[in-house]
């Protein structure tokens, strides 16, 4: 599903955000990315999804090699893959059922079909009761249960979600957890940057550690260190 | 996919409320600008029509009586022969017939004046462009003329119109170069307002595109953001003109076949005319504004 | 605790280059309107000069040669009492010394012409106001004057100068309102480029208010910022207003004694309370568009 | 230090936040607020530095109401509490470097303070290398440290930190963490909000839980759950 081939991405200047990183992660994988604050997990996840491109090395997803693609069809590369983003990227302007639901108006779905998946999507992360609320309206934990209630509601291929349990109590961050394993059952890639030993720890999954831009472990059902 | 028209008009109506204080600057310069240009055009036909009678250096017009006789004519028509006479340079012979055609063509839409003024109203008259230069003598040979028997009066321009068109003309390019400053600035605001509309909207543009929305459901509701912004700029505007060639019509001087200008007329073909332009124009700065908007700030 | 003028100078630069397309717009309509405003005032001034002779329904004036004879002066002010002659209604005698006088009020800023005029070069001359109203009456009686002996000339004003005067009022008021309309585009335009600049930095204000900034240090950069755009706006609209006064003064007629109108003449005292009036206005609209946005949108 | 007295906040509408709220801070005191998400912690916080007022009940700083505090005194009261967000809060137009001396330049501190202070405390949450770095330049992390420079740059009494380690891996989170402490110990008062289990756990101090707005423990030395 996402093949990397020696991965390099230098930021103007020096900054060298990741270091000939390869890795191939197949369809309906679990893959944590982990390492120390400035590693390169959130480069990595921004590559994937062409928000960066990369200074050299090639990425395939789902079998093409997205360095061909022309411009124009990007925004079809990126309805395959949701995305949950540490710093959330909510609309301020719009309540939380606009938010997830401007996912799928963008991309032109009916709207009845909105009118059934947004609220189903607010109910299993437990957004029901705050559908009309404005997100600076919302704890940073609800904040974030939001972006990820977007990235899900049009059914991506792959999920990345980059700290998506940075900002929740651990048990909060276990029924999140619950929610990306039950994606994960469904057939859809989950990549998943985070700090959370504990989590990394119980679920058990492939592990990708990263450490100044270089990957310096995988590792299939591994451990947070 | 197409992009649904609901959703444009909802974001552009969303947009345009959030950016009123400026949106409603940009439609006022639209509008004064246009109206600066319209009015300009306006008055100028005006003017055209009202000294339409002048051109080709006639400096006066000999007006016979309606029922002026064959000889009478005959005589002062010899009397202005450039043949014979060698302070005259030429001199055109205006009968009935054409004197009509001319007072129909400037007065077309005026039907009332039209249907109360028949042919045989018409007076004849000679239009003389002299060969001499001075005022004096020109007058003299003119005053020399309304004694002649048969002839109802003579109208000079004294260039007076000539100084009435040059005026004119000054006036006009003046309003129409400040009509053109504004219209750049008006242009510029549409940009800016569509600039400010997508700055604003910023974070939301930069979601879309993560969530994978194409370029033109993006762009597309600022373009007609701008074109909207055009538009309603350009209909004050054209009221105001269209009041400016009513006022024009029914306040513009004497309104008849002899006298030295034909009164300031304005037809209601050209006041729709420049209205249309004036439309058009709106709609262009508007979408020229945004279309700059879009290409140069939305990095998309 | 004092705000530091060079902060407050760095932050608005850093404002005014980021909202630069919109500081660009608000500048130009200050320009505009506000060079609308001058020219409206300068073109009023200049034509009251050019008319001033003919206050008071004075219709027509004879000049007597500078060498008249006392007897020749005699004879025309008796053809002209009004006791005498019930066709006069009112004459006024302008000896040497009073036009000298009223020559030098209208081109005291012209040291050439004041130079190489002497007193003694003025033509006396009498004002007419007739009692009659009909124009071809008025034009004998003044043309019977110009054969008596010592009369140089009789310009007749024809009623063309009351037209020109009320033309030249319609105009500036036309003028006026547009610039008045302008002006309230420019104060919006201001208002809302501040609150734009403030919409930039809403973040930054947050944080500013979150580490513990007072109030007026927010506000005061934005109230510069827009006290800036208007002044600069004034500037442009202060050049085009002293070049429209050079203009008028270098091609306004005949500058002569002996002319209906006395050419159009601003002086350069008028011309800078012109300007000073403007620089006022564009910093007043600047500082009230700022205040407004400071006061309604910053909440601090 | 600080002093809630009953202390409830109701936002519009129905949603309350904080229910009934006492509780008597020191100075020099070292507190993990702790509770699940949307527990009311960060509402806490603000309505600490007042950017929040409560609907009921008094709240004390440093011995004053600062409920009855006139609107143009509270900058002056702001300058005395610094605060790291847990939205960082950074300005995204200026480097690492103005950032954080802005919070100096705010309150008219002379430019040689700024010039020895900003660099030494870029220096402590080690960003020495970042100072010219833009924000979106930074990985989450990074902001999350330079939103902590900023707040401390300018000593202030009492440090209100939301989840100052939302972001960071576990070692750089100790190093936060030993931060805090050292300046805690300088005597400043910390109050911080908290997901982190192991550094609660750790670091033993005072811990007030939340649940749905209410104060359900407070204890000296305890342990996140
Ligand atoms: N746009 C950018 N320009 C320059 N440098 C950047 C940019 N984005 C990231 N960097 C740098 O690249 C490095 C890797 O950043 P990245 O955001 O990938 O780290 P991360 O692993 O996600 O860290 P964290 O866990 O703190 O979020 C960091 O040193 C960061 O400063
Ligand atoms: N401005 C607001 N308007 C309305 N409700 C709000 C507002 N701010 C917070 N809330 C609500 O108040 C409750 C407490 O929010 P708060 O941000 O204090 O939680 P928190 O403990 O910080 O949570 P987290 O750990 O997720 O950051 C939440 O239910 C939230 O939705
Ligand atoms: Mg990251
Ligand atoms: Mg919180």
């Amino acid at each position: 599903m996402i093949k990397l081939e020696s991965v390099s991405k230098t930021y103007k200047g020096e900054v060298s955000a990741l270091e000939d990183a390869s890795a191939d992660i197949a369809k309906g994988e679990f893959v944590f990315l982990v390492g120390p604050s400035g590693s390169g997990k959130s480069t990595l996840i921004r590559l994937l999804n062409k928000s960066e491109t990369p200074t050299s090395g090639t990425i395939y997803v789902a079998g093409k090699d997205i360095g061909e693609l022309s411009s124009w069809k990007v925004p079809f590369l990126r309805r395959n893959i949701g995305c949950v983003f540490q710093d959330f990227k909510l609309l301020n302007s719009r309540t939380v059922y606009e938010n997830v639901a401007f996912a799928l108006e963008v991309i032109g779905r009916p709207k009845h079909v909105i009118e059934t998946q947004v609220p189903a999507i607010l109910e299993l992360v437990g957004l029901a009761k705050k559908t009309d609320n404005m997100p600076h309206e919302l704890s940073g934990g609800e904040q974030q249960r939001v972006s990820i209630a977007r990235a899900f509601v049009n059914r991506p291929l792959i999920l990345l979600a980059d700290e998506p349990t940075g900002n929740l109590d651990p048990n909060t961050s276990v029924g999140i957890m619950r929610l990306l394993d039950r994606i994960n059952r469904t057939g859809t890639t989950v990549v998943m940057a985070t700090h959370d030993r504990a989590i990394v720890d119980t679920m058990r999954r492939r592990v990708i550690e990263l450490d100044h831009g270089r990957i310096i472990r995988d590792q299939a059902r591994g451990v947070y260190e | 996919m197409a992009i649904k028209l609901d959703y444009v008009a909802r974001e552009t109506a969303h947009s345009l409320r959030r950016n009123f204080t400026l949106s409603i600057a940009s439609m006022v310069t639209v509008a004064v600008s246009l109206a600066l240009v319209g009015s300009a055009f306006v008055v100028r036909a005006a003017v055209q029509h009202s000294t339409a009678r002048w051109t080709g250096d006639v400096q006066f017009i000999v007006f016979m009586k309606p029922d002026a006789s064959e000889a009478q004519i005959g005589a002062v028509r010899n009397a202005l022969d450039p043949a014979k006479n060698n302070q005259v340079a030429k001199v055109v012979f205006f009968d009935k017939a054409r004197a009509y055609k001319e007072f129909r063509e400037v007065f077309r839409d005026d039907p009332v004046l039209l249907s109360t003024s028949r042919q045989s109203d018409m007076p004849t008259s000679f239009r003389v462009k002299p060969a001499i230069k001075n005022a004096e003598l020109i007058n003299q040979m003119g005053q020399q003329l309304k004694q002649a028997p048969g002839v109802y009066t003579v109208e000079f321009a004294y260039d007076t119109v000539k100084q009435i068109e040059r005026v004119s003309k000054l006036v006009s390019t003046v309003i129409l170069a400040t009509a053109l400053f504004l219209l750049a600035a008006a242009g510029l605001l549409i940009l800016n307002s569509i600039r400010m509309a997508m700055f604003a909207r910023r974070r939301e543009i930069e979601v879309m595109k993560l969530v994978g929305a194409t370029n033109w459901f993006i762009r597309v509701p600022f373009m007609f953001e701008g074109l909207i912004q055009g538009l309603v700029g350009a209909l004050p505007a054209s009221v105001a003109v269209w009041f400016l060639g009513t006022r024009i019509n029914h306040s513009g001087g004497t309104r008849s076949s002899v006298a030295i200008l034909q009164g300031l007329y304005v037809s209601s073909g050209e006041v729709w005319a420049v209205i249309f332009a004036m439309i058009v124009i709106g709609c262009l700065v508007g979408v020229i504004g945004s279309a700059v908007a879009v290409t140069r700030f939305l990095d998309v």
